[in-house]
């Protein structure tokens, strides 16, 4: 067992996080976030430049040959950082799965998304699928070799952003079977696309896409999107556990100073022992998820069951977890804790809506019973 | 030991219930009324019409004379009609203070308007840095002939964007032994001049609290309640005065109906098992029905023990504890139960701190829920916070 | 409402509690757990000349007409005292049964029970029923006006000291069917009866109890026993949960001495932040015990529906509190709350069993969620 | 980054499996073995046999040369074939004290018996009244020629029962300083005069601490190791030194399994639905499953910085903190899935303290379930308690 990061794993952490020191601090977000764009490009381009679009592609097509490890590493910092650029949609999630797909879609796009070019999404969940992956209501209709796809995607990360979005869509099958569905390439942009984009609460740009006969292309064999979906989604699942971890140890660190210096009847707040113990679990709380987080990475390329008992533990994890830390750092922030005017409050709200991403605490518990066969009906 | 409503009881419960199908109609209730200043006082003015405005006041200063058991009934049917609950800062805040502490020239210019809502008060008591440790207030108020010059800066002061006044505590004399000592408690126009208000823009985007800052503001000197650098006292007298509904358990009810019409609301699922076949989900909505049914209890003992005159003390600092406990984690049922649609921000806040909202998306439920469960922490902080609250059981009940 | 005693019962607290004091202490109650016999027939007979097994019966059999808030005054400071005589068993469990049951067998037994003569025991559990009233496989055939009981019950608290046993079984149905179910009058020391007996680990005297063609006398309707049975726990639990309230004041009281006392690094114990707020903890899960103890009391009269809905809230909220307060407690008394030597364990371990008896946190919960609609499966 | 096992370790695991199977073979697994002296010596003689018995130690005292991840995978294998964990007083503590700063004269005397198992060795560290405040101990060694008079008590000496020796913090000057001067660390030999052992007797009726009296007893001052005076430098080092399981990983892991079993078992309900089909129990069950998987990888973790020599130092708390939560609740869980039959006592302790036990009922995991529960109770308070480690957390890595 070796948990030692690469030489270049080392290098990437401390390049990002500089260029973050330097370029992000809280006072950049802000403006990103209250911006129309919603995001700065700017940024993104020089994030390219540091080679972080490139990090899990092959290189062939432009990329750096990295791995989960390498996602890790950068989730964390950018979790640290606070980043609402959309690096998990079009680089984890996106990314997976055309390097999954391979052929001249891959071609195409991957070193695009490489060299900063395009941003992608995600167009997996809708009104009524709540976070079961399979239940997809979205058709897909077969015309010659194209596809028109008419439907709902819900909250799609990026869409207002992207370039291009992938789609699952039903070509068969009934609205919760887990065969006959298919993942499509869609032009946001193309007639029959609406995105109806709005921010999250937490800051991230993303929207609504309806699909009304909107032109599309297959990626991958037709009926047989789930494995992929599902894939994508467990390592976008894997990356959050990364980027919680970097919430996490930044909450404490906040908290840490705020209550030191924060004087009440005469004595910093961070003498009362009753907030060192807090203090004391968000602590733990941050290892274990780095644990978690950690043995979610080395289990990322692993066949789909155990990635996914990986996944789904890692998700439960850092869902309670993280609700802990978060709430325990704006409580010892007192007032301050809540207001938009320290950074504490945002990641809190990002931390709340990590829970929420891909399958809240419940879903994943009831998800990892299904999977070690603890729980044995469908319920 | 009787729990049921006696006769009275339930006559009064229906002269209530009667009282709101009109004042408060079914096409209010359920959320469809937005919180704002006319809505707010327009039923603020309804129940003063109706002389219910201030149950709890002597009924020489326009109280009504009922039961803390009456007031209960009063407060669950109004809850449970969705009706705004009544903000304290005139009514279980300043009234209290100037029907006790102030002259009759005071009680007969600010008690009607108090009352009746042409005066909107707001409180200054926090200031920026102080958080629980209220006294250690450096806002001054020094004697110029008539008046006092107030120089110095409040905050989280709730809705001060609306009030005609806000009540003070001043420090009056700085060289006062202790921090308790020297402070004043006045009273102030919020449109004289040298005041300004800086919205405090909380988490989810709402702007409920305020910086209010003082800058050579004159005040007369009538405007002082009580004698000067008594003031703690006052404010000593106002925290503990009127803990009715301190722990928010008929919202809490009523925000479990609503909870539970939601999850089991077919529309929002389709073909998929909707969350009340969920046993998890289940299990936390009977969890909290168990726990809210104990606090329930603990309260009307606790309201028992006030009936014959026990007084509530420092118990009521276990109902704000397990009462803001339990709202917290209703807010959160109230986010999972929105899922992804808990993502989306789709308000309209019209100030510029707000990121742009473009779209409505999801069922109408989820578009507030984040936005709740964050400005729920509040209810842990504000007050004296939860940890504060235990060290007072330990130190005032348990003698630790 | 009303939440206030009467005259006449808070005589009874007075009475009583001056009479614990005096002759139940730590001690004494010791004497009584390590001997051969596990009770102390003279303070059996003491209590009742307080009329504490007159409480709830009529004043035609020799009773004070008292109600359940009678009785939870008397359980809360029996609990208070850690009394191991068997009030619960005799007077609340059998004495329900057979104040419903009214009749010859109420007119030649209750006045035994009232006069402290008789001590009865109700054997409702079985080896495979875990909590499950209805679960029922001893049988009961009938032979012209006799009936003879075949099969195994579990755990029955003072089956070695009971002069008589109310027991459940089947004259009809399959074993685990609601009708069909009768109970029986039962003389433990007749042929075909074994009493197993033992000590339960928090120092009552209980016992198996094996039939085997043991003479018996139905009591109540035949095949309608479990209504009355369901009656007579529902009064159990309720008398617990008073029972329960008295345990955790007194834990309470005992930890906040302790820790006034107790010096570590040259200061008292209770002026540690921590420790002060996990009483404060216990303080009000005492309280709130209590008011739900009081809420079960008032609805113990109630319709069935009501009065399980009651029972069931009030046992997962004392098994949820009772746990947190008795493990609290022994946790601040450090090393020497887990000694025999000390009070505090002996109030713990009774607690813990104070969860299991009836039925545990989990089976109330289900079953409340059951009763209210909110769960429609059966699982 | 790779957590799989390299070759070489997955040799390893084999070899430790092979050696289970012989010397701890099936018939002894599943709680089959009662945990008594004869019965532990035989285990630990054989451990020695093979020369595993201190892993940890230097190769020239007796220790294997082991990796951290080899002795991880030791403790795994042997925990997953119930073999007893080994005791720390010989290995963990009193060993390593002496190898480190005893004289040579001592290591030749104490370290082969220690490891043989021919010394069984207890700890006289903590005293009446002192709690986890260590360095007030009042015990009192007073040179007198060539022995040391020793006067005093120590407590919760764990399986004092058996032992042959007791190494022992006492206060050789009681003028010095600070409390933590003037501590000397003592060998004693159990056979001495003056030396009576009292057993406590714990929860749920179990003998495995004592009081120790010394009442005038001479011991040789050969037996003082290292300098006088200094013993709390070596009580500091032995206590900071093995941390080897201090979380209990393995053991969790197994109890789950068996709890799995167990509730799985269709012989124990019949016609009713099993445990496993209990929605609640088996949510309890995932939830401590996930818990224990984030405490394992934080192990290895920290086993991994151990080996790159970074050390453990105050993370130790967590593992301790976390790994006895996690036992509180498993032994809980086995609690309730005993059911009604967690209440009887019927175990055969054969002391006086013991309630009669007249008879077996129920299924045989049961009997024991509730008193292990109260038992587990004194993980959290022993070896400092996890009040006592949150301070070390806060203190220690955060700075607070």
């Amino acid at each position: 067992m070796n948990f030692d990061l690469t030489d270049e794993q080392e290098m990437i952490r401390e390049s990002l996080s500089r260029f973050l020191r330097d370029r992000y601090d809280f006072e950049a977000r802000g403006k990103i976030i209250r911006s129309e764009a919603g995001w700065n490009p700017e940024v993104w381009g020089q994030l390219a430049e540091l080679g972080l679009m490139a990090v899990p592609f092959a290189e062939a097509h432009g990329g750096l040959d990295g791995g989960p490890t390498d996602i890790m590493v950068v989730m964390e910092e950018l979790g640290r950082a606070l980043v609402v650029e959309p690096y998990l949609p079009t680089v984890v999630l996106a990314g997976s799965i055309l390097q999954a797909v391979g052929g001249t879609v891959a071609e195409e796009l991957i070193p695009q998304i490489a060299g900063g070019e395009l941003v992608m999404g995600l167009a997996y969940a809708e009104p009524r699928s709540r976070y079961d992956l399979f239940h997809v209501e979205t058709t897909a209709e077969k015309t010659g070799d194209a596809y028109a796809l008419a439907g709902h995607k819900s909250v799609v990360l990026a869409a207002p952003l992207a370039g291009r979005l992938i789609v699952s869509a039903r070509t068969d099958g009934g609205t919760r079977d887990r065969d006959g569905i298919g993942l499509f390439l869609v032009d946001p942009q193309a007639d029959g696309v609406t995105v109806k984009d709005y921010r999250t609460i937490d800051g991230f740009a993303a929207g609504d896409v309806i699909l009304d006969k909107a032109p599309a292309t297959l990626i991958g064999t037709q009926g047989e999107g789930l494995a992929l979906l599902e894939m994508a989604v467990d390592r976008g699942i894997i990356a959050c556990a990364a980027e919680m971890t970097g919430l996490a140890k930044r909450m404490t660190e906040l908290t840490v100073d705020y209550t030191r210096q924060r004087e009440q009847f005469g004595v910093p707040l961070s003498k009362q022992q009753v907030l060192q113990h807090t203090m004391a679990d968000m602590f733990m709380a941050g290892e274990e998820m780095k644990s978690m987080a950690v043995r979610a990475t080395a289990l990322a390329d692993a066949d789909p069951e155990e990635r996914a008992k990986a996944a789904a533990m890692a998700k439960v994890f850092i869902g309670k977890t993280g609700k802990f830390v978060g709430e325990a750092a704006v409580q010892l922030h007192g007032g301050m804790g809540i207001t938009e005017e320290m950074a504490i409050g945002h990641y809190f709200m990002h931390a709340t809506m990590l829970d929420t991403l891909f399958g809240n605490r419940d879903y994943h518990q009831r998800r990892y019973e299904m999977l070690t066969g603890l729980r044995k009906d469908a319920a | 030991m009787d729990l049921k409503f006696s006769d009275r009881e339930e006559a009064f419960r229906q002269e209530v219930k009667a009282f709101l199908d009109e004042a408060w109609p079914a096409e209010k209730r359920g959320s469809k009324t937005e919180f704002t200043r006319d809505n707010y006082l327009d039923w603020h003015r309804k129940l003063h019409a109706r002389g219910w405005i201030a149950p709890a006041w002597p009924e020489e200063y326009g109280g009504t004379g009922w039961t803390p058991t009456q007031r209960y009934i009063f407060d669950k049917e109004c809850a449970a009609a969705d009706a705004f609950p009544i903000l304290p800062f005139n009514i279980s805040m300043v009234g209290p203070v100037i029907y006790t502490f102030g002259s009759d020239e005071q009680k007969e210019r600010f008690l009607p308007p108090t009352l009746s809502g042409d005066i909107w008060w707001c409180q200054g008591y926090s200031e920026p840095g102080a958080g629980s440790d209220l006294a250690s207030l450096r806002t001054r108020a020094v004697r110029d002939g008539d008046d006092y010059i107030v120089n110095g800066s409040k905050t989280w002061t709730t809705l001060a964007q609306y009030a005609d006044w806000i009540f003070c505590l001043v420090r009056t004399d700085p060289n006062a032994g202790k921090k308790q000592q020297g402070i004043s408690f006045l009273l102030i126009d919020m449109k004289s001049p040298g005041i300004t208000v800086r919205p405090i823009i909380t988490l989810g985007g709402d702007h409920e609290v305020n910086e209010v800052f003082f800058e050579n503001v004159r005040v007369p000197a009538d405007n002082l309640v009580g004698q000067e650098n008594q003031g703690w006292t006052y404010a000593k007298f106002l925290l503990t005065h009127e803990r009715s509904n301190i722990a928010g358990v008929h919202q809490s009810w009523r925000a479990l109906d609503r909870l539970k019409q939601i999850a089991a609301d077919k529309d929002l699922y389709g073909d998929a098992p909707s969350l009340m076949e969920d046993a998890d989900f289940v299990r936390r909505i009977a969890e909290t029905e168990i726990d809210l049914t104990a606090l329930e209890f603990t309260e009307l003992r606790a309201l028992a023990r006030e009936e014959s005159g026990g007084g509530m003390g420092p118990e009521s600092s276990l109902l704000k504890i397990r009462g803001t406990e339990i709202q917290q984690r209703i807010s959160h049922m109230f986010l999972d139960a929105a899922g992804t649609y808990g993502l989306p921000f789709q308000r309209e806040l019209g100030h510029k701190e707000a990121p742009p909202s473009n779209s409505q998306v999801g069922p109408d439920f989820a578009v507030e829920t984040a936005a709740r469960y964050f400005n729920m922490r509040k209810t842990t902080i504000y007050g004296g916070t939860n940890e504060i609250q235990r060290n007072i059981i330990a130190k005032m009940i348990l003698g630790l």
